[in-house]
């Protein structure tokens, strides 16, 4: 019993650190239609100025977290001018060609100005130290992990069914030149969707750090687990990001402790269960 | 036929222009059939795949564990190998077609990494992550060797292409190639017309696997060696980049996208080995900025003669 | 910026060259590394190792000039290796080849050499069967069994009976499963559990829960350097493991010197055996490191590949001196065959029958040095190991 | 019985909604039947329930004396139970010739063959060429279909159709959409549709209704309130009150 319960905290942090950081991706393809394939791209620069502001000049976490979202999201909004806007709308193989040239380049411009080494970011010491849940012990920034996770979902549901944001946000994702005749600035909101997504991406890097170590490789180590997630969960749902993060995560967490020398075999088979299953993902919106 | 006689002659011309390059243009041939393979299912029935290269390295393996059992005529290779891929591309379909769009793609990369984990797993037929060294491969026709300067394997690869273009050729001409142009497009039309979709894609999945299949075992003997690089997500989102570069739905779109990345990766890699990926991913976006639909697209529009649609849903 | 130009001017050269050959005594050394990719540390970390070489020794041999050609390879893919290795031989008219990061890789390149006539100095690739491919081989690394056998003693020594084994899911990983259990057993040692953990394993508290349940006295783990090393001795600490007392033993793949900044306070305490630590206690590493540091362009990111590139270019010196200049893959391996000479990480020879380097091996333990940085601090000498892979086989 | 076609109680609820109830109807051979209805009478799920497009929930479709309601859409085609599309459905990069190809090379189960040419395929080009002809179509058989007026893709559809060799025949609107100068020549086609087929009209343009149907049925609220005479439907009080019931809710509700 206690193992169970120690094996479902590490499957419920883990899960929570794939959903801050995917759920940002599943916003982008599911609500603006872009598959982001940079999403990860975008932690990673998060996760280099938080370890610049929190390492090098000896800020405080809070502080570095602020500065990586606001760091990233003014990096991504030229992006998002000059190449983003270009691809709105185009066909889902464009949109992957383009996000993975920008992938390659803030790899490799990341590889030449930052070098090839893992980078940390110190935690502070009340999350550093492991904490006594009873049960066992576990490390603090796992249980802020798992509270970010809880109060990011709550936030973005909160946003996108009951702000007016969220109304012109929906209305535009459901039909772009309707919403524009209704006097919503489409193009306002995409961008403001945008930066809300990228912002999402840097706080996951930043948070998820511990799980997925800051690195050049980065944005395209982790590529596949996001894709995965984000359809599993049914691209632009929140429920379904959570689901899909919780159960997988459990999956991988379980199948490692039980067989690990299996344990991709598991996460895999799940997957095409789960899809096999549910084609449009957990809470996937008809086509 | 004016298009095989030009890449008869290109690839000729490849054999007299860089006669020291002919490893490196095997493998650009290998790499091409994979790139055609995933046209056939993506460019033409509209089945975007981000794990062809299990086809591919179903091939690669079944070519390599039957020469290092003795099996080393390269022509049965390149047999085993195509067989090997068509019954994975069987069930790679079987699998892949029970969704669509993005879970469809999910699928894919699914099953590739199952294929990469199995293996992994099976080191024992398959040398595991330390790759299947020792492939003896005979003389083709026993008489020409594959050697250090790779110009068998090259004339072979690039005979083994021609055959498989001429074919695909064929194909994508005949009233199935037709009837899956038509389910990309609409298959709810398609089977108001009385035909039946997944059989007829499926069918597709066994040719694309032969062809890829047959890359690998082309890359198997070529290389002597198989790594578990040819059954990688890598290998096969890279195969998907370079056919989207290159264009989708024409033969002609899978072989320039192949060529062009492949050429560019390895003239920058060679000038600046450390920092040549933000190169690759300039090239990348300029082609989406400059040419949606992909290279073949590009040119289309340039001769004032493509109205084709651009690019291809998913 | 002063690398890559020099990079661009060596390309640019080999292509000039290429063609005419009034520079016909130049020898030319081709290096094929993962200078981008996931592994861009440490293919960085061969041509710091070359680099300084170059630097301390010169750029000429008996008036032969030496030319380096980098060809990238970032992950494993023996295609790619083989197409470099040819190419480098054929059009760039190579007469050594070095480097080489992975085994397939490694095999890939073996079967072109006696027809190129050129010797394959290896700087890495760590699978004992590579020597058995091809007698053109040499190798100035290590193998996974030759670095990891020491431990068995090692933890027998320190009192621990049972350990578990948890190890990543390839060929090195199992390499250096089968070696320990080995060495420890036959030491008086019991391996009660032999975990292998899928490569891309991103959360390590499952394997510290199966750990913990095993009873073992210690861990013994191998996991490749760069990410993943990160997370298993981050979960290691935070799951309590290490404060419970048990003991953690690993090859020095994972405590490689340009993880330890990120690692932290966490590995503290940790113990490697390695044939190199960048703190090694010599002038000849003293002198290496200064070069190296200034080659990689900061001591942070370097690690124990560039060690291994800066013999394999002592080794490849060796061979133009006694061929002086001409290509004769043969002569020049058998001049190499038993040389021993000083090398950053200790004395060294090669190795007359298997052409694999021997080497001290050190058990080391992560500590913390004056200036509050981390450092493998050697701490026990293992004089003269051969490999134990070859040496069984 | 001699009915060709026949549909017994077909019902269909989506959730707690029925859109479609207790639908039953006949037709001989040769029959030019008009279904008729206001919008969302359930006009187009009828026919999708009919083609095997979607699963009803209770209720049979019975085609020549074989029950082929467990059918899927695929089969019952080839039973010579064909539709066209209210939204035609072409294929903007073919042309009409190959559309008809393709159609004639599938029902005589050559459309999967890879290793036949599909261009200038001689077995099928005799009876293309007719189709098309007979359609008014051979000027623009070349033409990629995107690039045609919108009244001869409607014609197309019909072509498409026609290439199966149909038993019974469903036009979902086929003159939806059609600049009124057209309409005349979707008329002249459908007049000369082959006698001996059943053919089941869902239309609009009440002009085009009387001149065709011999037989009218008129559904609302997913039901049948009416089954006569073209002539008798001006007249019936189900009927106005079920299009005119419209208006009036309409207005009341504005």
């Amino acid at each position: 019993m206690q193992t169970i319960l120690s094996i479902a905290i590490d499957a419920f942090a883990y899960g929570m650190a794939l959903f801050i950081i995917c759920i940002g991706l599943s916003l982008t393809m599911g609500l603006m239609r872009v598959v982001n394939l940079a999403h990860g791209a975008f932690a990673m620069i998060a996760g280099y100025i938080a370890s610049y502001a929190a390492r090098d000049l000896g800020l405080g976490y809070a502080v570095a977290i602020f500065l990586a979202i606001i760091g990233t999201v003014i990096i991504s909004i030229p992006l998002e001018r000059l190449l983003y806007r270009r691809i709105y709308g185009s066909p889902e193989l464009t949109q992957v060609l383009m996000t993975i040239g920008i992938t390659f380049c803030i790899i490799g411009i990341t590889n030449y100005f930052f070098g090839p080494t893992l980078k940390s970011i110190p935690l502070p010491g009340s999350l550093s130290q492991p904490v006594d849940v009873g049960i066992r012990t576990i490390a603090g920034h796992r249980l802020f992990v798992m509270a970010c996770g809880v109060v990011v979902a709550g936030g973005l549901w909160y946003l996108i069914e009951k702000t007016d944001f969220g109304i012109k946000l929906r209305a535009t994702v459901d039909n772009a030149a309707m919403a524009d005749a209704l006097g919503v600035r489409t193009q306002v909101i995409y961008a403001i969707s945008f930066a809300i997504a990228i912002g999402l991406a840097a706080l996951g890097g930043v948070v998820g750090a511990e799980f997925l170590p800051i690195e050049p490789y980065y944005a395209l180590r982790y590529m596949v687990t996001f894709l995965v997630v984000v359809s599993v969960g049914g691209a632009g749902s929140i429920p379904g990001a959570v689901v899909a993060c919780l159960l997988l995560g459990a999956v991988d967490t379980t199948g490692r402790y039980l067989m690990p020398e299996f344990g991709n075999f598991f996460f895999y088979a799940a997957v095409i269960a789960i899809v096999c299953v549910f084609p449009r993902g957990f809470f996937g919106r008809a086509q | 036929m004016a298009g095989v006689i030009l890449i008869i002659a290109a690839g000729l011309a490849g054999y007299w222009l860089f006669p020291d390059n002919l490893a490196l243009l095997t493998r650009v041939i290998a790499v091409a059939l994979l790139v055609l393979s995933l046209d056939l299912i993506t460019g033409y029935c509209g089945v975007a795949s981000l794990g062809q290269a299990s086809l591919f390295g179903a091939g690669a393996y079944a070519a390599g564990i039957a020469c290092v059992n003795g099996v080393t005529e390269p022509v049965t290779l390149v047999a085993i190998g195509a067989v090997a891929g068509a019954m994975a591309g069987l069930l790679m379909g079987t699998i892949m077609l029970r969704a669509h769009g993005l879970a469809q793609l999910v699928l894919s990369i699914a099953i590739v990494q199952l294929f990469h984990e199995a293996a992994n797993k099976a080191s024992a037929y398959t040398g595991g992550s330390d790759g299947l060294a020792g492939l003896m491969v005979s003389p083709l026709f026993g008489v020409f060797e594959f050697d250090l300067w790779g110009r068998t394997a090259y004339l072979f690869g690039l005979a083994l292409l021609v055959v498989v273009f001429v074919v695909l050729k064929f194909i994508v001409s005949s009233p199935f190639g037709m009837l899956c142009r038509g389910i990309k497009q609409d298959p709810v039309r398609i089977r108001a017309m009385g035909s039946y979709v997944f059989p007829v894609l499926l069918k597709m999945f066994v040719i694309s696997g032969a062809v890829a299949g047959t890359g690998g075992a082309l890359a198997a003997i070529s290389t002597q060696v198989v790594g578990l690089d040819s059954v990688s997500f890598e290998l096969s989102a890279n195969a998907l980049v370079m056919l989207v570069l290159g264009g989708l739905g024409t033969l002609y779109g899978a072989l320039v996208g192949t060529v062009i990345f492949m050429g560019f990766e390895h003239v920058v890699s060679a000038i600046n080995p450390f920092h040549w990926m933000t190169m690759v991913g300039a090239l990348l976006i300029a082609v989406v900025l400059a040419a949606p639909g992909g290279l073949t697209g590009l040119y289309e529009t340039l001769l004032g003669t493509g109205k084709r649609a651009k690019g291809g849903r998913t | 910026m002063k690398v890559s130009r020099k990079v661009l001017g060596a390309a640019i050269g080999a292509l000039l060259a290429g063609t005419v050959s009034a520079y016909a005594d130049t020898i030319k050394v081709g290096i094929i590394g993962p200078f981008s990719g996931p592994f861009a540390l440490q293919g960085k970390n061969f041509q710091a190792g070359v680099e300084a070489y170059m630097a301390l020794n010169g750029k000429s041999v008996k008036g032969h000039d030496i030319e380096v050609i980098y060809r990238d390879l970032p992950a494993a893919n023996p295609a790619q290796s083989r197409a470099l290795a040819q190419e480098l031989v054929v059009k760039d008219k190579v007469q050594y080849l070095g480097g080489v990061y992975f085994t397939p890789d490694a095999m890939a390149i073996t079967p072109l050499l006696k027809q190129a006539n050129v010797p394959l100095v290896i700087f890495n690739a760590a699978t004992s069967a590579i020597m058995t491919q091809s007698p053109l081989v040499v190798r100035t690394s290590f193998t996974t069994a030759q670095t990891t056998t020491p431990l068995g003693k090692i933890a027998v020594e320190r009192g621990v009976k049972k350990v578990i084994s948890a190890v990543s899911d390839y060929g090195p990983g199992v390499d250096a499963e089968v070696a320990f259990k080995k060495a420890f057993e036959a030491a008086g040692g019991q391996v009660v559990e032999a975990i292998r953990m899928p490569l891309n394993t991103n959360d390590f508290s499952p394997i510290m829960q199966r750990i913990r349940d095993s009873g073992a006295e210690a861990v013994f783990a191998f996991l490749p350097s760069g990410p993943t090393t990160l997370g298993f001795v981050k979960a290691y600490n935070e799951t309590g493991l290490k404060q419970a007392g048990i003991k953690f033993f690993a090859p020095g793949d994972l405590t490689q010197e340009s993880d330890l900044p990120a690692l932290g306070d966490g590995a503290l305490g940790l113990m490697t055996t390695f044939h190199y630590a960048v703190s090694h206690d010599s002038p000849e590493n003293k002198t290496f490191v200064e070069a190296a540091s200034k080659a990689i362009g900061g001591a942070d990111q370097l690690s124990f590949p560039s060690v291994g590139a800066y013999d394999g270019m002592h080794v490849i010196y060796k061979m133009i001196e006694a061929t002086d200049g001409k290509q004769d893959a043969q002569k020049a391996v058998d001049a190499v065959k038993g040389l021993s000479w000083t090398s950053p990480r200790g004395p060294v020879s090669i190795d007359a029958e298997t052409r694999h380097i021997t080497e001290n091996i050190y058990l080391r333990e992560v500590t913390k040095g004056a200036d509050g940085k981390t450092y493998n601090k050697e701490i026990q000498t293992f004089p003269n190991q051969k490999d134990p892979g070859l040496a069984t086989q | 019985m001699s009915d060709l076609f026949r549909v017994e109680g077909l019902t269909k609820n989506f959730g707690g909604l029925a859109v479609s109830r207790n639908i039953s109807l006949s037709m001989p051979a040769g029959e030019r039947l008009a279904l008729i209805g206001p919008n969302g009478a359930g006009k187009t799920t009828f026919v999708n329930l009919v083609t095997g497009q979607i699963r009803p929930s209770a209720g049979r479709v019975v085609l020549n004396g074989e029950d082929v309601t467990r059918f899927g859409a695929v089969p019952r085609v080839r039973k010579g139970l064909v539709r066209t599309f209210q939204v035609t459905r072409l294929f903007s990069q073919m042309t009409p010739e190959e559309h008809v190809t393709l159609t004639v090379l599938q029902r005589e189960g050559k459309a999967t063959r890879i290793l036949s040419r599909f261009t200038g395929n001689s077995e099928v080009s005799g009876e293309v060429e007719s189709i098309l002809s007979t359609l008014g179509l051979l000027d623009v058989a070349r033409r990629r279909v995107g690039e045609i007026a919108y009244g001869q893709q409607r014609l197309l559809e019909i072509g498409i159709a026609l290439a199966l060799q149909p038993k019974v025949l469903l036009l979902d609107e086929p003159a939806a959409g059609v600049p009124s100068s057209d309409t005349p020549r979707i008329e002249q086609a459908l007049e000369r549709l082959p006698p001996s087929l059943a053919v089941l009209m869902i239309e609009h343009d009440m002009d085009l209704v009387f001149r065709f149907a011999k037989r009218v049925v008129v559904l609302a609220a997913g039901e049948i309130i009416f089954e006569g005479m073209p002539s008798d439907v001006a007249a019936n009080e189900k009927v106005r009150e079920a299009y005119l019931g419209n208006y009036a809710h309409a207005r009341s509700v504005a």
